[in-house]
């Protein structure tokens, strides 16, 4: 294949809108400069997230990174757990079209 | 005498078609992101109408009316806190979260409320609006407080000291009483608020179209979807328990009544002014505050307080509490 | 004499830059939610139009125009389900769905018709607005009656019994049926008609700048985004097929004329009203009908009801129906 | 590693909205009390979604489920496609840092 | 004298409250969506405000003020080219993309200019409105001419033509320059024009409600949004650099410095009506030409010219902007 | 297991909200007739996209397809990333449940 393509993790994160601005802030600490964002509805145990009240919207982030920055992003994000935060986090592996994104 | 009639007004009945549209199941559904656009344009307005009024108010009162709403914003979530703690009936995260709830308003209720009033033509002061910016804050504040006292104990259950200070997890104050402050709704509504009172009279008319005229029927969309929203919350009833549902209820005959002595004899206002103080104590906030407490105690289940606020005392305080509450200040202010 | 010019009034000059913008393909488009929350304001103004109206009306003409609307309701839809069966050109399921729209109504292409009347100050009744409510249902219903009877003739090919019952696909009538009406835009149309109806004319006043004085400019919005839509659907017309296309000009002929006869003859109403009523028969609906034929007939392909509702009976009526249905019906009276 | 996570089947389904609340139904029967609900367009066989009105839309559903259930789900929606609705459904591999939801 | 009293109008408040929202980190939003909705409705009615003003306005001057928007729209981005070029400092696909910016006019400043003039009660023309139209495309091509001319120059660097032809990248010209007449705000402003100036004025007068009364309303929500946006945008100076940053504040200096001289000069506009064509120079875009440089100088960095036009260009002229050249254009007028 | 299934890559396409048309001629061109929408917020070297405006929204393009198309369809989107647009582009291994999208 001429087209140079490498593995990376992609991370999704699923979080009350509440907690935007503070996942940003860890992301950064982590050394995640870029993600995408996805305002969605759910339900779960913490109940129907409709998306019609600030208080009552998800968010899900998704980040495409290496692995080491992966299990970093999860340890961090385990902290949010054990606070008693809502989320729902996992990870798939993929094949990255830009690589540069990596160097 | 003001019966069921005075239901009849359009925004309570459109409260009421989105709780029987919810109820026959209907597919009827708001648009994403139309509950969240109105509710900002809502605030919007309202801070505009309290900051031209206040422009023209008696300082003295003004004063005065913000004291005691600071006054019922902490009083009143922490009688709650002590109702849902007794006999440790609930857990402390939830009933810190809970009631910090009751500790704010309701912008839809409060407007239903002026709404009543104004389709049965009865003047009404307009310092319960800032009172209304006022109250935000305060009950953020004592749900965190509560809720940090509670964290404490639990990380340090004896008092023999065993777990030591390191382990304890710290309370991070400063992101927190920040959210108190600087809560989306409470920005809105303080910076329309200011707005509305320094920008010149002329300037603000061409305003007013948008921020007043259209305002009746831009609620009455809001309460459509939240007559919906509330009804959504029924089904959640029965993991929320009896208890709550029933504090649901008692809360905002509490608050409410604390409201209109409050207007009455403190404020000295008219009957409807003091129905709109009524309302400021008997409604439970479910715009600014659940954020706060997602992001604050996040140890409390969101289902229960958004249950509560938005499908129990809401849909109780259209309902019952606002014809309830008038009688009650009529009365109060008779004798 | 109206001719062309009567289409230079707004609302159809927006539906125009609509079309035109789609077709020199400029990147001009609503954002998400925009168009589903503009129908949504749309319903409910007309149903509070129709329900204050609604409450001063005359009721021996207002049941005599619920009756004939539920009759066109039903006859319409069976009109078409024959034209496209002859011959067996289209399948069943597709003739179903794609009549149903016929007996239902594009409330913008009804209130486009009422725009002209207003620039026109041709006078109308309201009946016509009761009767687009009525006509929600009953076409859906039809539909689904006609899918049904396909679904068993087709898992039961030949009278001789070889597939047994048990595979025979049950039909579940009662969350079809319950779509019918509880469908969202007939629950909010119903709704705020009813509202406006029983709540006090004071009380309304205030939710009129809401709901009548920004009316025509928001449907002025939404034609705009109608207009994009329906010319992307244009694309679509060589996989539609020319039969289909053809259909979807001939049935609003039909509709419309069926109309005139029903307002002029039937209910005895102005060439305004006997106009509306045209409109009524003639236009397809592509609102509330699709999610009913979505879910209940999922067999048909939605690409060929939505591409002849939007796409081809839409702008036919917008530009050709309402001025050829006006003239019909002053014809008619006349004679 | 500290942080455990487990093996699950992420899978999605895009269906027109109309079939929002059908769906929601089906995740109660097999068992998935969790979902994550994406408005999204599309384009495909059944016409340009454009999310312009109400049959025009499509979601996306999101779940994270065991093998096991995600094979049930996978059966259930079957019967969609039987009936000639128009779904698009798949399954990924995750890895979730959640697994008490899985207990 | 009009001094600070002068922005303290509702719409510049409101700007100034999205910016302190932003600083201070509420968690103050919009809903997604809400701000597009918002800028297509105000494209709408400025646009309609325009036509219908155009419909009466004196063709010769008309003619003229098209003329100098042109010549505006070209001249503008070429004087901001040079001065980004000059020593080298900007790369060309940047100095393209960032220069074609200032070429094309920032509805929302224009229109906080009206606000201004009306808050003032200051008369003011209405051909700026048609001048602003027009500005939209010649600064998109003079980006993509320049950008192109920096592409070839690039895949051509020494004269001795050793890069073959082939390998150059070819400009695709029409899909480049389509974008530059059928960029969606281009189409909803010339397109609402069109409808105002040709509608008849009864039929246009059931639009004003929506148009023209509700809109210093919605533009205060534009502004607080912008205000946001704005902010938010600062934290990107230290990225950008000193260099743009600086030109940011300059450019506007320039552009409305011209702008003054084309209206009172050229245009013999009243001191208000040249404000207005101050601003059509000194405003940079932020809804038209990003797009358009998005897809036609990919090669230049989109942080560069939203951080310029929305963070640094955008509250310069509100703030500064505005009031100054109102000076301006009173003390050149005098003289 | 009853249920046929068969695995696909479902590729995912990130880009500025200006590149929906081209993207979607590039879609047509490697013979995709069906994609799923998303409009989505993000971060990265291009600045915040906060979805405010129109030249500062994102989209994400979601593609499930054969091997071959998404090699293609990959070949295709690195010109985009030549001239200098900014996308991020990844595949992942998805198991299909509507094989007759595949014929
Ligand atoms: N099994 C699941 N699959 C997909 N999304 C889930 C699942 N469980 C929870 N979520 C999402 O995560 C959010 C928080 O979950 P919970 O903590 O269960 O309330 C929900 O609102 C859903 O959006
Ligand atoms: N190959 C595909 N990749 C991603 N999404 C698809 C694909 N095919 C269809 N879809 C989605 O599934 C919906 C229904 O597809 P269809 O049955 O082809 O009309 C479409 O509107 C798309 O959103
Ligand atoms: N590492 C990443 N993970 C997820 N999304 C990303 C990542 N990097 C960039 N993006 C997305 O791709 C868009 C363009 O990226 P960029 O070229 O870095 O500006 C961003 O706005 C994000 O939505
Ligand atoms: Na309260
Ligand atoms: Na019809
Ligand atoms: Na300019």
């Amino acid at each position: 294949m001429e087209i140079s393509t490498c593995t990376e993790k992609m991370v999704q994160i699923i979080a009350n809108s509440t907690l935007e601005k503070s996942l940003k802030k860890t992301l950064k600490e982590v050394g995640v400069s870029g993600y995408t964002l996805f305002d969605v509805r759910g339900d779960g145990d913490s109940g129907d997230q409709s998306g019609h009240l600030e208080g009552d919207s998800n968010i899900l982030m998704m980040v495409v990174v290496p692995l080491k920055t992966s299990q970093n992003l999860m340890e961090a994000l385990n902290g949010y757990l054990k606070k008693g935060h809502h989320l729902m986090v996992f990870s798939v592996d993929a094949e990255v079209l830009t690589p540069s994104k990596f160097g | 005498m003001l019966g069921l009639d005075s239901l009849l007004i359009p925004a309570v009945l459109f409260f009421a078609l989105g709780v029987i549209a919810q109820l026959i199941k209907s597919d009827l559904k708001f648009p994403e992101g139309m509950a969240k656009g109105i509710s900002f344009y809502l605030l919007m307005a309202i801070g505009l109408k309290g900051g031209a009024e206040l422009a023209h108010a008696d300082l003295g009162v003004a004063f005065q009316a913000i004291f005691w709403a600071i006054v019922m914003g902490f009083l009143v979530p922490l009688i709650g806190y002590a109702l849902l703690r007794f006999r440790d009936r609930i857990d402390a995260f939830n009933a810190a979260a809970i009631t910090a709830h009751y500790g704010s308003v309701s912008a839809a209720t409060f407007l239903t409320a002026v709404a009543f009033l104004e389709a049965s033509q009865i003047a009404h002061e307009s310092y319960p609006i800032i009172m209304m910016v006022i109250m935000e804050s305060p009950a953020i504040i004592v749900g965190l407080i509560l809720a940090a006292m509670a964290r404490k104990k639990f990380s340090n259950p004896s008092a023999d000291g065993s777990t030591n200070a390191a382990s304890a997890p710290q309370m991070e104050w400063s992101p927190l009483l920040k959210e108190a402050f600087t809560n989306g709704s409470v920005i809105l509504l303080l910076g329309s608020m200011i707005v509305g009172a320094i920008a010149s009279p002329e300037a603000m008319e061409k305003v007013y179209p948008f921020s007043h005229e259209i305002f009746m029927g831009v609620l009455c969309l809001f309460l459509l979807d939240m007559g919906m929203e509330a009804a959504k919350r029924i089904k959640s009833f029965k993991n929320v328990g009896a208890t709550l549902v029933a504090f649901g209820v008692i809360m905002p005959l509490i608050g409410g009544t604390i409201g209109v002595f409050v207007g009455v004899t403190l404020l000295d206002l008219s009957i409807g002014g003091s129905l709109l103080v009524a309302i400021l104590g008997a409604s439970a906030s479910y715009i600014a505050v659940p954020p706060a407490m997602r992001f604050g105690v996040p140890e409390a289940n969101p289902s229960y307080y958004l249950t509560l606020a938005l499908g129990v005392t809401f849909p109780f305080n259209v309902v019952i509490g606002i014809p309830l509450f008038y009688q009650m200040a009529t009365w109060y202010s008779g004798i």
